[in-house]
């Protein structure tokens, strides 16, 4: 192997390193501007966890798993994950080997960014050595890898369903350039390393190429024409990449160490937010997630959409999309980087202009009825609507024998949730803090919740001291654990629904199953758990009207329907209210369930 | 000479109705009712509005002739098939009639009021529906009715209620509930009644005298304000929560007995009969007629005609004079 | 409006009015606010028509002022009343008229509840016969003197100098009639054209030449309302009521408006310079307000008897203007020059509202 | 201007056809179920704030339709936008961000 040229260079490599250095320059000020965004404790904290070795590991393990290998993806869908890792791992593969050769054969030339892209170019084969040929398969193969991972990407865009998704994003212009100039580089790259088999050697991929119209390739001009083309589609994918889905590539590298440092997003675009934002892949994953996507209209309000739109700060859209959210979190438990899309919304919905001169002077004049119970229980605002709540949870209690009085008899102090999610935290702490005052003065050790919205609060918002928050999947489930509570079980199939609040928002999931088991038999949902699909009704969403929110629960219906169950269970009223509207089985609250156990 | 079969299918107060007109046209009806006895909602009515006819009285009416009239109770409909000759009904029981006109007159269904939880039906000890209040008046038993002293009517219950899922007026809550109020006042002089209503709508003959009337005679109070939440106290009593709108006023207030006015919905049968048949129904629900004006008994089908209650809530005054409409207008057909 | 529909509405409130043989009342606040009003009602009946008005000195108030204040209670009013019909019966008659709206409802009221209640008046005679040793009949016929005048509204016609034309254009003048609350309102069949659209007043004025013209508020009170002005802290009430009816009419233009009560000339005249005074607004022409004329001297006006016989000087509200269009002589250094000699003190005018 | 000792008393009936509804518009259109209240006023009753304060949504919103709004803008700083309105409501109308929008438009802070 030598090289075929003294100065080691020719014009057709200038797209490249334009595009290289556009790059990079773009990615260091993207890369400093996040840094300095960030508040000076977040700052500290990440340059802190960098040189914790442990942390370090972390943070190169998941760049290579996420970054290259894509873990994610190939958990949700082989075909899927083979594609992103193929092109991904390929590429990247393809890169190293390039650089690892130039090393070993001009290494005078390793300095030089395009050498080791255009190797094959410059050198000029002698004689085989075992080295040379290892080189050269290798190259091919991964060549070959990647270029599969195309061939899907393209299949992908006719036969979505094939790779497991029902709605892929629709691209941006910038998108579309990125994506064309990607698909172009590698067959490119296989054409010109073609043309150069004859000199500089190649193997299964390219020398077949090279084979056919022999004398049209060994001809110069020619040459050096098809490494133009494979320079000139790296050089549009590069000025395409800071505009296009594609920061993802560099973004990411610096989201990992972020995420592992255990940053707060503070601000919806800006350092933390800024760097989720430009890792977005805009894979589209999220869209189907979505239960807005229940109705065509609503698809261009997803996740996916507002990244857009917040990375170009669009203000008007940005607060339209996010007000219209049911906040059920949903698409963060699917996304690949897991964008922390709830927070982003809330720091969006918290600087939003509704003039709202919110007083609550009046709640001091609120007295609760003073009871001695040990429990004390919060059925909570949407409760009252749905008497069978309280109902069959104090039957329970008594059933039980459990000391308890009701907090919010006759109507009490709401929550704050349904404030907070309206972005007006300021204005619930005043409700936050005559609550506490109420709750603690009480004497009780624990608060009991039947509501999954107001358990979220209390879990996040409130601090009590010496009273345990216990939403009463929990609670109930305990009592029956400890056989405080004994339930007969009967023949009923029960749907269990995981509220947002409570399972995504507060991680239970298998406490109300337990319970449940103990009166009758489980019939999965579709979707549940991690993955169940919010009711329609939440008080996340702002701006959703009546009609679209019937969409989002019939859907939400079929998927509780799964398994033919004779009841839809559900922990929260909101639920329990939405639910009964559509469905074609009796919707009944986990207590209610319960009850059914109790000795008539 | 016998003219051909017309199959009716529903037994209720128009299905019978229909079928005495045909018979008296020299057809040969057949009248199929999946209960075990003739009638419909009219068996659990003790009287009717607007002068309180007794309501046997008028079954009576119906059923006492129906010589001519072929009539099979417990029957339930298997499948409908269409021929060039006309129909093929088969029943359950393995009984097949022919015939070259069907009539629907399947009725409807009364809103099922523990859907409206807030109300608390079947939670709480003393909440009781209209058809519960009919079946009172009835047979004078019912545990919740202990001698209440104030008493409340709550209309439009599941009628012009998005929530329920039914955005029409049921047409015949508000006279019942003046009906039924004055009536419980009767039985309980002593009582307070309140009707909780969001528009009173007595349009049809001489009902705003029964509306004059249970204000005159029965002192009923009248509230505009529909009724939000209802909750049950220590001492079973009930805590009823609506706004005094005229006033401007939230109240609460203590009741001892609460009626819900459920209203009218489509029968369970209705979707049934529309995917065997391919009739088309509103977003209501209900059999969508050809021409609501000038066809409101026919279907796109020329054999198949649907009268009563299946095609929206109708009074039984109305029931009855379109179940005539439709025997003429099935006449018509046949003779053609 | 549709004049034929209001025609027929007048068809239905007929009123028979006898011709001749009348015992007369006068008003009590009339004779303070248009005194000569009234003379000019018998002048013309007497002296122009030949008609036979009885008018006796004794005759008192019918005690309406007092009744609708709730000074005197309802049994009282029907004693004073009782008296005015026993003079009438005394002095032989049985057509009794009153040029005075209150009391007109007032007898209408009265003689009804006797209707409906014979008792009550049985015990109203027994009162009558305790206090004053008096009995009476009920009248045969009851009217108020409008209706009289509308039932001889053609004689006058005919004898009429003048008509209610704009003598320049020849356009008829706009007229604005206003009736008193108590003439039908009350008793719709008691009055001529019953209390929608009372006939009374537009017979006058069109069968003069006049046009009558309909505005949103011409049902609406004047204003007086009894209490609303007599107690001094509820004037703002009465006042804010006529300013409403002037807003309301302000845009047909009126020439003048005429009336048929004591009360409404007065306050439509008097409110006038009240409103330009708190709000700078007048309604007539430059700086003038619209003249407010009872309807005795809008028939002497055609008539042609003199405007300062007819004690149109009395008017808060200049009538010059009026009289120049329709065309009257007068002269203006009369207007103070009073009956007999004794001269009227000369008004001091104020700033808000042209008066001259 | 002489003082009579009483005056003119402003009319209170309402200028229907010369109020200025712009605002109502605007906020038809930010909120398009500002339209469709009833008035059955299952709001007011089911109100979490309501049982502390004279909060009516009902009534703030026929008043700010009529034009007259005035002091009851104010009623709505009260609300917990619990949403209970929301669920009772039977014309299905989204009360918490007609809420909302109401402050908007109004703009209470101001």
């Amino acid at each position: 192997m030598r090289e075929r040229f003294l100065i080691g260079f020719d014009p057709f490599v200038l797209p490249f390193m334009l595009g290289m250095a556009f790059v990079l320059i773009y990615c260091i000020i993207g890369l400093i501007r996040v840094i300095l965004q960030l508040p000076k404790a977040d700052r500290r904290k990440l340059a802190a966890s960098l040189f914790v070795p442990v942390n370090a590991l972390r943070n190169i393990r998941d760049m290579f798993l996420d970054c290259l290998i894509h873990v994610k993806l190939w958990k949700r869908n082989p075909k899927l994950g083979y594609m992103h890792s193929s092109i991904a791992f390929g590429w990247f593969m393809l890169i190293v080997l390039g650089h690892v050769e130039t090393f070993i054969y001009v290494p005078g030339k390793a300095g030089l960014f395009y050498y080791p892209i255009f190797f094959r170019y410059f050198m000029q084969m002698e004689n085989y050595s075992l080295r040379g040929s290892f080189f050269f398969v290798a190259m091919d193969l991964f060549l070959l890898i990647v270029l599969s991972g195309i061939l899907l990407a393209m299949f992908k865009r006719i036969r979505k369903r094939f790779f497991g998704m029902r709605r892929t994003t629709r691209l941006s212009l910038t998108d579309r350039v990125g994506l064309y100039s990607l698909w172009a580089i590698f067959p490119l790259r296989w054409i010109a390393e073609g043309f150069t088999a004859g000199i500089a050697g190649g193997s299964f991929m390219t020398i077949p190429i090279n084979m056919l119209l022999k004398n049209f390739m060994s001809n110069p001009e020619n040459i050096t024409v098809a490494w133009w083309m494979y320079s000139v589609a790296l050089g549009t994918f590069m000025f395409a990449l800071p505009f296009s889905r594609y920061m993802h590539i560099p973004a990411e590298i610096l989201l990992i160490p972020m995420k592992n440092a255990g940053l707060k997003v503070y601000h919806p675009r800006k350092g933390f937010a800024l760097a989720q934002i430009y890792t977005c892949p805009s894979c589209g994953v999220c869209i189907d997630a979505c239960p807005m996507s229940a109705s065509r209209q609503n698809l261009k309000d997803t996740t996916v959409y507002l990244v857009r739109q917040v990375k170009r700060n669009n203000a008007r859209r940005m607060n339209a999309m996010t007000d219209k959210c049911l906040m059920c979190g949903k698409c963060q438990e699917v996304c690949q980087i897991n964008l922390q899309s709830y927070d982003i919304r809330m720091r969006i919905r918290e600087r939003a202009a509704y003039n709202v001169g919110l007083k609550y002077d009046y709640l001091d004049s609120y007295k609760p009825v003073p009871g001695k119970g040990k429990v004390l229980y919060y059925a909570g605002c949407m409760s009252s609507l749905t008497p069978v709540t309280g109902r069959s949870v104090r039957k329970l209690l008594n059933a039980a024998g459990v000391s308890w009085t009701q907090m919010d008899e006759g109507g009490g102090i709401c929550c704050g949730r349904p404030l907070i999610l309206a972005g007006r935290r300021r204005e619930a702490a005043d409700m936050i803090a005559r609550n506490t005052e109420i709750i603690e003065g009480s004497g009780a050790s624990v608060l009991l919740v039947s509501c999954a919205i107001c358990y979220r609060v209390f879990k996040e918002e409130y601090q009590l001291k010496g009273v345990k928050v216990m939403h009463y999947t929990e609670y109930f489930n305990g009592l029956l654990e400890e056989g405080k509570l004994r339930l007969k079980r009967g023949d009923l199939k029960y749907a269990y629904h995981d509220p947002c609040d409570l399972g995504r928002g507060c991680g239970i999931y298998d406490e109300p199953r337990e319970a449940l088991f103990r009166v009758g038999a489980l019939a999965p949902a579709k979707q549940e758990k991690a993955m169940s699909v919010c009711c329609g009704g939440s008080v996340g969403s702002l701006t959703l009207s009546d009609g679209d929110r019937a969409a989002i629960t019939q859907a939400s219906v079929v998927n509780m329907l799964h398994s033919g169950p004779d009841r839809i269970v559900t922990a929260c009223p909101l639920c329990l209210k939405t639910y009964s509207r559509y469905s074609p089985v009796k919707v009944v609250d986990f207590a209610e369930a319960l009850c059914d156990g109790l000795e008539k | 000479m016998a003219k051909d079969n017309v199959v009716v299918i529903g037994g209720g107060p128009c299905g019978i109705e229909v079928s005495r007109n045909l018979r008296d046209m020299g057809y040969t009806p057949i009248l199929l009712e999946q209960q075990s006895e003739l009638g419909g909602h009219l068996r659990q009515w003790d009287r009717l509005f607007p002068e309180g006819v007794d309501a046997r009285k008028v079954l009576k009416e119906l059923t006492s002739d129906l010589r001519g009239v072929k009539w099979f109770t417990d029957a339930t409909i298997d499948s409908i098939k269409k021929s060039r000759k006309g129909y093929t009904v088969n029943v359950d029981s393995g009984m097949t009639f022919e015939s070259k006109a069907v009539i629907l007159t399947t009725g409807f269904k009364l809103f099922p009021a523990e859907k409206k939880e807030e109300y608390g039906y079947n939670i709480y000890e003393r909440v009781i529906t209209n058809a519960d209040l009919e079946e009172y008046f009835r047979t004078r038993k019912d545990s919740r009715i202990q001698d209440p002293k104030t008493i409340g009517f709550v209309h439009c219950v599941g009628s012009r209620d998005e929530k329920a899922c039914n955005r029409q007026c049921s047409k015949v809550c508000c006279a019942t509930a003046v009906k039924q109020a004055s009536e419980i006042k009767e039985l309980f002089p002593e009582a307070t009644v309140y009707c909780f209503y969001m528009d009173l709508r007595m349009f049809g003959r001489s009902y705003e005298d029964m509306y004059l009337n249970a204000q005159k005679k029965y002192g009923v109070r009248f509230i505009r304000g529909r009724v939000s939440e209802v909750s049950e106290d220590i001492d079973g009593k009930l805590f009823v929560k609506a706004e005094d709108t005229l006033l401007g006023k939230p109240m609460k207030m203590k009741m001892d007995l609460l009626v819900l006015m459920t209203g009218i919905i489509p029968g369970e049968s209705t979707a049934q009969y529309s995917e065997m048949l391919g009739i088309e129904r509103g977003e209501d629900g209900f059999f969508a007629p050809k021409d609501t004006i000038l066809e409101p008994c026919r279907t796109k089908d020329a054999g198949l005609f649907i009268a009563g209650t299946c095609t929206g809530p109708k009074t039984l005054p109305e029931t009855l004079s379109e179940a005539r409409a439709t025997a003429i207008q099935v006449h018509n057909f046949l003779s053609k | 409006m549709i004049y034929q529909g209001k025609q027929k509405i007048w068809a239905d409130y007929q009123k028979e009015i006898p011709d001749d043989h009348w015992f007369y009342v006068r008003s009590c606040i009339r004779q303070n606010f248009f005194p000569a009003s009234e003379v000019t009602m018998l002048k013309i009946f007497r002296e122009m028509l030949g008609k036979d008005m009885y008018e006796t000195p004794h005759h008192t108030t019918c005690g309406g002022i007092a009744y609708h204040n709730e000074c005197i209670p309802q049994e009282t009013q029907m004693a004073i009343i009782a008296r005015q019909f026993a003079l009438m019966t005394e002095a032989g008659y049985e057509n009794y008229t009153c040029s005075c709206i209150t009391s007109f409802g007032l007898y209408c009221e009265t003689i009804e509840t006797w209707h409906e209640m014979p008792e009550v008046l049985e015990r109203t005679r027994e009162n009558l016969w305790k206090a004053c040793r008096r009995e009476f009949n009920i009248p045969k016929y009851l009217a108020h003197t409008s209706d009289l005048v509308f039932k001889f509204r053609k004689e006058i016609g005919a004898l009429a100098k003048y008509r209610l034309v704009n003598k320049d254009t020849g356009e008829p003048l706009r007229v604005v009639e206003h009736i008193g609350c108590h003439y039908a309102k009350m008793f719709p069949s008691k009055g001529v054209g019953g209390a929608e659209y009372p006939y009374v007043l537009v017979g006058m004025a069109e069968e003069w030449g006049g046009n009558v013209i309909d505005y949103p508020e011409r049902r609406h009170c004047c204003g007086f309302g009894f209490r609303q002005y007599l107690v001094r802290a509820n004037r703002g009430y009465s006042v804010s009521n006529t300013h409403k009816k002037f807003e309301s009419m302000e845009p047909f233009h009126p020439d003048f408006i005429v009336t048929n009560c004591p009360g409404c000339p007065y306050f439509l005249d008097r409110w006038q310079y009240v409103i330009a005074e708190q709000t700078g607004k007048t309604y007539g022409g430059n700086g003038q307000g619209i003249p407010v004329l009872t309807y005795e001297e809008m028939a002497g006006l055609v008539l042609g008897l003199d405007p300062w016989d007819i004690g149109m000087q009395v008017h808060q509200i200049a009538v010059e203007p009026l009289l120049d269009k329709i065309g009257i002589e007068y002269d203006e250094s009369k207007k103070y020059e009073g009956t007999g000699g004794k001269p009227l003190p000369e008004p001091e005018f104020p700033a808000a509202i042209r008066c001259c | 201007m002489i003082d009579f000792g009483y005056s003119l008393s402003k009319s209170n009936a309402l200028k229907i056809e010369n109020l200025d509804d712009s605002r109502f518009k605007a906020l038809h259109k930010l909120e398009p179920d500002a339209y469709k209240c009833i008035g059955c006023g299952s709001c007011t009753a089911s109100c979490s704030a309501g049982v502390f304060t004279e909060l009516s949504l009902r009534k703030t919103l026929l008043s700010l339709q009529r034009g007259e709004g005035k002091g009851y803008i104010d009623q709505l700083q009260s609300c917990m936008l619990c949403g209970k309105c929301m669920l009772v409501c039977p014309r299905g109308i989204n009360t918490r961000h007609l809420i909302l929008s109401i402050c908007k438009i109004y703009s209470v802070e101001q």
